[in-house]
């Protein structure tokens, strides 16, 4: 029975997980504690696309923070300018985000590899705050977008945290089908060897064009609901931090592996909110962190856990054999 | 020997323990700071962290607020972005504190997270960003307090007061055209738009109005369109003091044999105490409005205290302008006889006159802001000469009379 | 069409593009031999002003003697950095995105320490020459000139270092086929190092020339990083003198650009200027040659 | 007498690995002093692979590698060259972006020959004139015989006395082959130098050759003086 139990840990684990993400705000509802759960939430989905798309894709983007913002941002505007339902507007950030990115950062990308991409991602994020400040009576320049309408009126933080689980099931959900699609194995194979996933019949422009629109539509929706539960943004989540952060979760969970980004997600976004109380030396310690995991643990926390799962498997199969 | 007595004595023992601990130790009172402690605003958030430990330190030292002991409780903002000063607001209201003060931690998020709350917030952010909520919906933020003035308040003195020099120098504009030269941020895009609108209905042109990024190496081709278009009133509104230091260097370069016919405006910047430093010799001549500044006998006497804690000198306006919010929350409190009282708390910061170190604080009963005025919170004219801000105006502060700047060579 | 203001404003230009260029120097030469981005940039060039800084005004030595003792500084920094986490990292599978994200984390560790050892406010490093040249209507400082000039000087010994020593000629031998370099009996790590620690050494260098009129704060490093990325890449990748012409002409772009649309179109002509050099040359101005 | 005159190279039951696939497995063999030898075999089956581990770019997993009685499985590739072997590899390797004097320079990179740069590249040059006319030419540009050319240049230029080639003749015309072969057998009658020479081809080599191997499925199958040994005994062995 025990053995059993040990043989499925990690969908125990998972299960337990979910339960008590989905029971918190019942039995104890800090609301601070869900406000932190909703940003991890958030961030967990964003760190999730962007892990598709470094991870699994092997597109060396590192803009996604720009994909997120535009999304927000579109949305956020085209709601207080025009009224519309914030469910449309987010859905339109998102088709936003897909447009530009894939316009700016993918059909360039096709005829770019490695550190280009990486620099041209990075560079296209870059310009975007000065593109919102050229842009200052829409979108309030430097001084951000304020009083965006909340998904419905008077809303709640609970129906909030409610909401925002929702979307990430949705979003984890559509990464892992992905994934584990026709799709995500001829991205697999693009990553590996590209070679022979051309002499498969893999077209590699179809691929990535495929990838750049999936991930960076999925990360506008997502930058959609940030913005419609804050209320407001500034060109501010386009600093150094919030990408970083967002680097550092892809990085602890493992690169390339699924459920990585969502434990890498879990540890930065409350880890961050603890490391609050050191103060001045809180940005040091996580820099010194993303160093520490790329030197002594490049697996990240996936490796941890398949370093258990090894262990569980030996001493299962020690039973088997002493009884 | 049987155990149940052992059982009963350490129960017993606990329960008595605990109830006198209870009685003997009350809760400290405890106050919620919100500061950007880490990122590009930390220099200034430092200052705030070390006013509030000595305004504490002080305050404990002395028997507490009614008898109790005083406890900060920090959040760091980091670089001001709205996620963070949510999550760090309720945090701290989460934690239970009956006042948050800060310098400043927000570009106009802070006074909608705090407003939802009722313990008194006080902050120094000086936008109108974070004022025009409270004054437009009282009901909601009355307990939202901004101990400054506000940014636009710089632009409508600078309409008034600016074109009170030239005739003090024997100087005559050779037009009325205006140079606006500010960053996009909304401390300076507020105030210097206002000032653009206020000139522009008194009959003055608006000829150059560049909004710039932080962090402009080369001011160059600004420079090469103020020579090309001539304006008699050059106005900078950059808070960046090592963007103000490369703008006057390369002005005083570009322009200083030659001569210009312009007066040169800054708003705040060079009370930050590094603008001097580095802008040197060249910003002899520059005109410039800021805060009373750090003077009086309270002050020095603060000084000396802050000195013999820190072992180095209070650093801007908000190692002071702080400690002012602390008293006169805590001046407040005393006079309302109980902490959690907000409402009442509140009630009696409004009505109150405070004496501080910074100003006389009397608050705007419109949008909670501190009240302008040459005798309250005063926007003070300075004119640098010989490395020194010597001020010039409101009257109560004149030392000297205006004079030429070194480039006008009419 | 003013022509005092179009030549004023070109001179402005030459004078941004040097130090864009200064940017760029570091980061051109570790891409060069070793084929890592350094997203450390930043902070190791504020590092380099910040030492001659502590030594000008803590040890109260002269300007030339503090620039050199923080170069030694600089140098012997890079050459520990390298020794013990980048090397190690070269030898992973995933060493292209290790090293970067190590590089990024180190970098905002290094600041973070950077703000706890020297505070936050702002530092300076003297101008190297006061005064200025005056030709018809232009005015330029002797300082600006002698940027310009340390740019131009800077390019000529790192060719002649490259083309005319011993070891100048085996970090390109490395940069161009390491197998070539291992088989004519070059010590690749030890190559490596030096490299490392070489451009380490010129990026503290670049972050003091920087501190003359950036002023420095621990921040600022972010800024000169990414700008020096740009240039970098559009100079075509490890290509020292190609990062310079790419320099002078985002530079010039930029002066134009604030001259005639405003400051804040600055950075979209950067970004457009980027995407179409890309696209026409994905290899860069200098075109794909390495060193 | 073998202690004052040991073996060029000995080497014995050396194991290698690309990842999981061994491609040598024991292999052995022994080269005199100013002795020629080939070492035939079928592509694939670790020919390659025994000159990268004598010359340390590919480091054999197990066995031991003698140079002159030194055991060198173990040390790095910079230290191997000084010690006086020369590798020069079936994929030339040549610094493509610098001229031809600048690659034959970097030859004599390390220390040793560093003194006798002049005197090595009046002898490279004199080998193969087509480089001296070639001189100030970019590596680049050259033709596939020429720079098969350089990359033996090269290879001389350390003033090696154990020189390692991995099929010189490959890919080359019939006049190319001719002239590249032609410059081995100068050198073999003009210095004081041992090759060890790897090829498909087996009618020049065989002409230069003392001894030969033959390796197959990386071990090795057979050795004979190649006088006592024809072109169809070897190609039947091959397959």
């Amino acid at each position: 029975m025990m053995i059993a139990a040990m043989a499925h840990w990690k969908k125990i684990g998972i299960i337990l997980g979910l339960t008590f993400i989905a029971l918190y705000p019942l039995v104890h509802g800090d609301t601070y504690v869900m406000h932190i759960f909703i940003l991890f939430f958030i961030w967990a989905v964003v760190a999730s696309n962007w892990n598709l798309l470094m991870g699994y894709a092997g597109i060396f983007s590192l803009g996604n923070i720009g994909y997120f913002a535009i999304g927000a941002y579109a949305s956020g505007i085209l709601c207080k300018a025009f009224g519309w339902s914030p469910w449309v507007c987010i859905l339109m950030g998102g088709l936003a985000s897909m447009v530009c990115v894939t316009l700016f950062v993918g059909l360039p990308a096709l005829r770019l590899s490695g550190i280009y991409i990486a620099l041209l991602s990075l560079i296209f994020a870059d310009s975007l705050p000065t593109i919102l400040t050229q842009t200052r009576s829409i979108t309030g320049g430097a001084m951000g977008l304020h009083d965006i309408p909340p998904l419905f009126e008077g809303i709640t933080r609970l129906q909030s945290y409610y909401i925002n689980f929702a979307l990430f099931l949705v979003m984890l959900t559509i990464i892992y089908r992905t994934i584990h699609s026709s799709t995500g194995l001829a991205f697999v194979a693009l990553r590996d060897s590209r070679s022979f996933a051309k002499a498969l019949g893999v077209n590699e422009y179809k691929e990535k064009i495929k990838v750049f629109a999936l991930v960076s539509l999925l990360t506008g929706i997502t930058g959609g609901f940030y913005v419609h539960y804050l209320g407001d943004i500034s060109p501010t989540t386009l600093a150094i931090e919030p990408f970083l952060l967002a680097i550092a979760m892809m990085e602890m969970g493992g690169i390339g592996r699924f459920p990585g980004a969502v434990l890498g997600a879990v540890i930065i976004v409350f880890g961050n909110e603890f490391l609050r109380l050191a103060g001045t030396l809180r940005l040091a310690l996580l820099g010194a962190l993303i160093c520490a995991i790329i030197l002594f643990f490049p697996g990240g926390l996936m490796q941890f856990i398949d370093w258990i799962d090894l262990r569980l498997t030996r001493l299962k199969a020690r039973r088997a054999i002493s009884s | 020997m049987r155990c149940s007595n052992c059982w009963t004595a350490i129960i017993l023992a606990l329960a008595v323990g605990c109830l006198a601990g209870g009685a003997v130790a009350e809760e400290p009172i405890l106050i919620g700071t919100p500061l950007p402690l880490t990122g590009p605003y930390a220099s200034d958030g430092e200052q705030m962290k070390m006013a509030l430990e000595l305004a504490v330190a002080e305050k404990n030292a002395a028997g507490g607020l009614l008898g109790r002991k005083l406890e900060l409780k920090f959040g760091d903002v980091g670089g001001l972005e709205a996620e963070k000063i949510k999550a760090v607001g309720e945090r701290l209201i989460g934690a239970g504190v009956d006042v948050v003060i800060t310098g400043y931690d927000d570009g106009g998020v802070d006074t909608k997270v705090f407003g939802q709350y009722d313990v008194p917030y006080l902050h120094g952010n000086a936008m109108t960003l974070c004022t025009e909520p409270v004054a437009q919906n009282f009901e909601k933020y009355w307990n939202c307090f901004q101990y400054t003035y506000n940014d636009k308040d710089y632009g409508v003195d600078a309409a008034v007061h600016l074109f009170e020099v030239p005739p003090q120098i024997g100087w005559k504009p050779p037009n009325k055209k205006i140079a606006v030269i500010k960053v996009d941020y909304a401390y300076n895009v507020m105030p210097a738009d206002e000032f653009a609108r206020r000139v522009e209905k008194q009959g003055y042109e608006v000829v150059i109005n560049e909004t710039t990024q932080f962090g402009v190496a080369e001011w160059g081709p600004i420079l090469s369109r103020i020579e090309s278009t001539q304006p008699a009133f050059v106005t900078f509104w950059n808070l960046d003091p090592t963007d103000a230091a490369r703008f006057i260097k390369q002005f005083s370069d570009r322009f200083g044999d030659e001569g210009i016919d312009a007066l040169v405006y800054m708003q705040y910047t060079p009370s930050i105490p590094e603008f001097l430093e580095l802008a040197g010799k060249a910003a002899e001549g520059l005109i410039w409005v800021g805060s009373a500044g750090n003077s009086g006998p309270k002050f020095e006497d603060y000084k000396k205290r802050w000195v013999a804690q820190f072992k180095k000198d209070p650093a801007g306006l908000y190692a002071v302008a702080t400690r002012d919010a602390f008293d006169i929350w805590a001046q407040a409190v005393e006079r309302a006889g109980c902490v959690d009282c907000y409402r009442e708390v509140a009630r009696h910061m409004r009505e109150a006159t405070y004496e501080g170190m910074a100003a006389t604080y009397v608050f705007n009963p419109l949008d909670q802001s501190a009240l302008l005025g040459e005798y309250l919170m005063p926007l003070v004219w300075y004119q640098i000469w010989e490395g020194k801000s010597v001020p010039m105006g409101p009257k109560r502060f004149k030392q000297t009379n205006y004079r030429k700047p070194p480039w006008i060579k009419k | 069409m003013n022509i005092k203001e179009i030549i004023n404003t070109l001179v402005s230009g030459l004078i941004s593009g040097s130090l864009y260029a200064i940017m760029a120097l570091g980061l051109t030469i570790i891409y060069g031999v070793i084929h890592v981005f350094n997203f450390g940039h930043g902070i190791v060039a504020v590092l380099g002003g910040y030492f001659t800084w502590l030594f000008l005004t803590k040890l109260g030595l002269g300007l030339i003697p503090s620039i050199l003792l923080a170069l030694v500084f600089m140098f012997f920094f890079g050459l520990l950095l390298f020794k013990a986490t980048i090397n190690p990292l070269l030898k992973t599978p995933n060493w292209e995105f290790s090293t970067i994200i190590f590089l990024l984390g180190m970098g905002i560790l290094l600041e973070n320490l950077a703000l706890q050892a020297f505070g936050p406010r702002v530092k300076h490093i003297p101008a190297f020459f006061e005064g200025s040249l005056k030709i018809g209507f232009v005015r330029v400082n002797w300082h600006e000139i002698s940027l310009i000039g340390i740019v131009l000087v800077f390019i000529l010994i790192l060719n002649f270092f490259l083309k005319k020593t011993w070891f100048g000629q085996a970090m390109r031998a490395v940069a161009q086929d390491m197998d070539g370099a291992r088989i004519v009996g070059i010590s690749i790590t030890r190559i490596f190092g030096y490299a490392f620690a070489m451009a380490t050494m010129v990026t503290g260098f670049s972050g003091i020339l920087l501190g003359t009129k950036y002023y420095m704060t621990p921040h600022i490093g972010w800024d000169w990083m990414v700008k020096g990325f740009v240039i970098v890449v559009l100079g075509g990748l490890g290509s020292a003198t190609g990062a310079v012409y790419a320099a002078f002409i985002m530079g010039i772009a930029e002066a134009l650009a604030t001259l005639y649309l405003g400051s804040l179109w600055v950075w979209p002509i950067w970004f457009l200027i980027f995407v179409t050099i890309l696209l026409l040359r994905p290899q860069g101005l200098a075109g794909g040659r390495t060193l | 007498m073998t202690r004052f005159n040991p073996p060029a190279l000995e080497i014995q039951d050396v194991d290698s690995f690309y990842g999981e696939l061994q491609v040598l497995r024991k292999a052995s063999l022994r080269l005199q002093q100013r002795e020629v030898v080939v070492l035939f075999g079928p592509n694939g089956h670790g020919k390659s692979t025994l000159l990268k581990a004598i010359a340390g770019i590919h480091p054999a997993a197990a066995g031991s590698i003698r140079y002159l009685g030194e055991e060198i499985s173990r040390t790095p590739s910079a230290q191997i060259v000084e010690m006086g072997v020369a590798y020069i590899p079936e994929a030339r390797n040549l610094f493509t972006d610098m001229t031809v004097g600048e690659n034959l320079r970097l030859g004599a990179y390390n220390r040793r020959a560093r003194s006798q740069v002049a005197q090595n590249l009046a002898y490279v040059f004199d080998l193969f004139p087509r480089l001296a006319e070639r001189r100030d030419q970019i590596a680049a540009t050259l033709s596939g015989g020429e720079s098969r050319m350089l990359a033996v240049g090269r290879g001389l230029m350390s003033g090696a006395a154990l020189l390692l080639i991995d099929e010189p003749s490959i890919g080359l015309s019939p006049i190319m082959k001719r002239a590249v072969f032609g410059a081995i057998a100068k050198i073999k009658s003009a210095r004081d130098i041992a090759v060890l020479m790897v090829e498909q081809e087996v009618e020049h080599p065989l002409r230069l050759a003392d001894r030969v191997y033959l390796l197959k499925k990386g071990r090795v199958i057979l050795e004979k003086p190649a006088a006592e040994i024809n072109k169809a005994e070897i190609e039947q062995a091959y397959f």
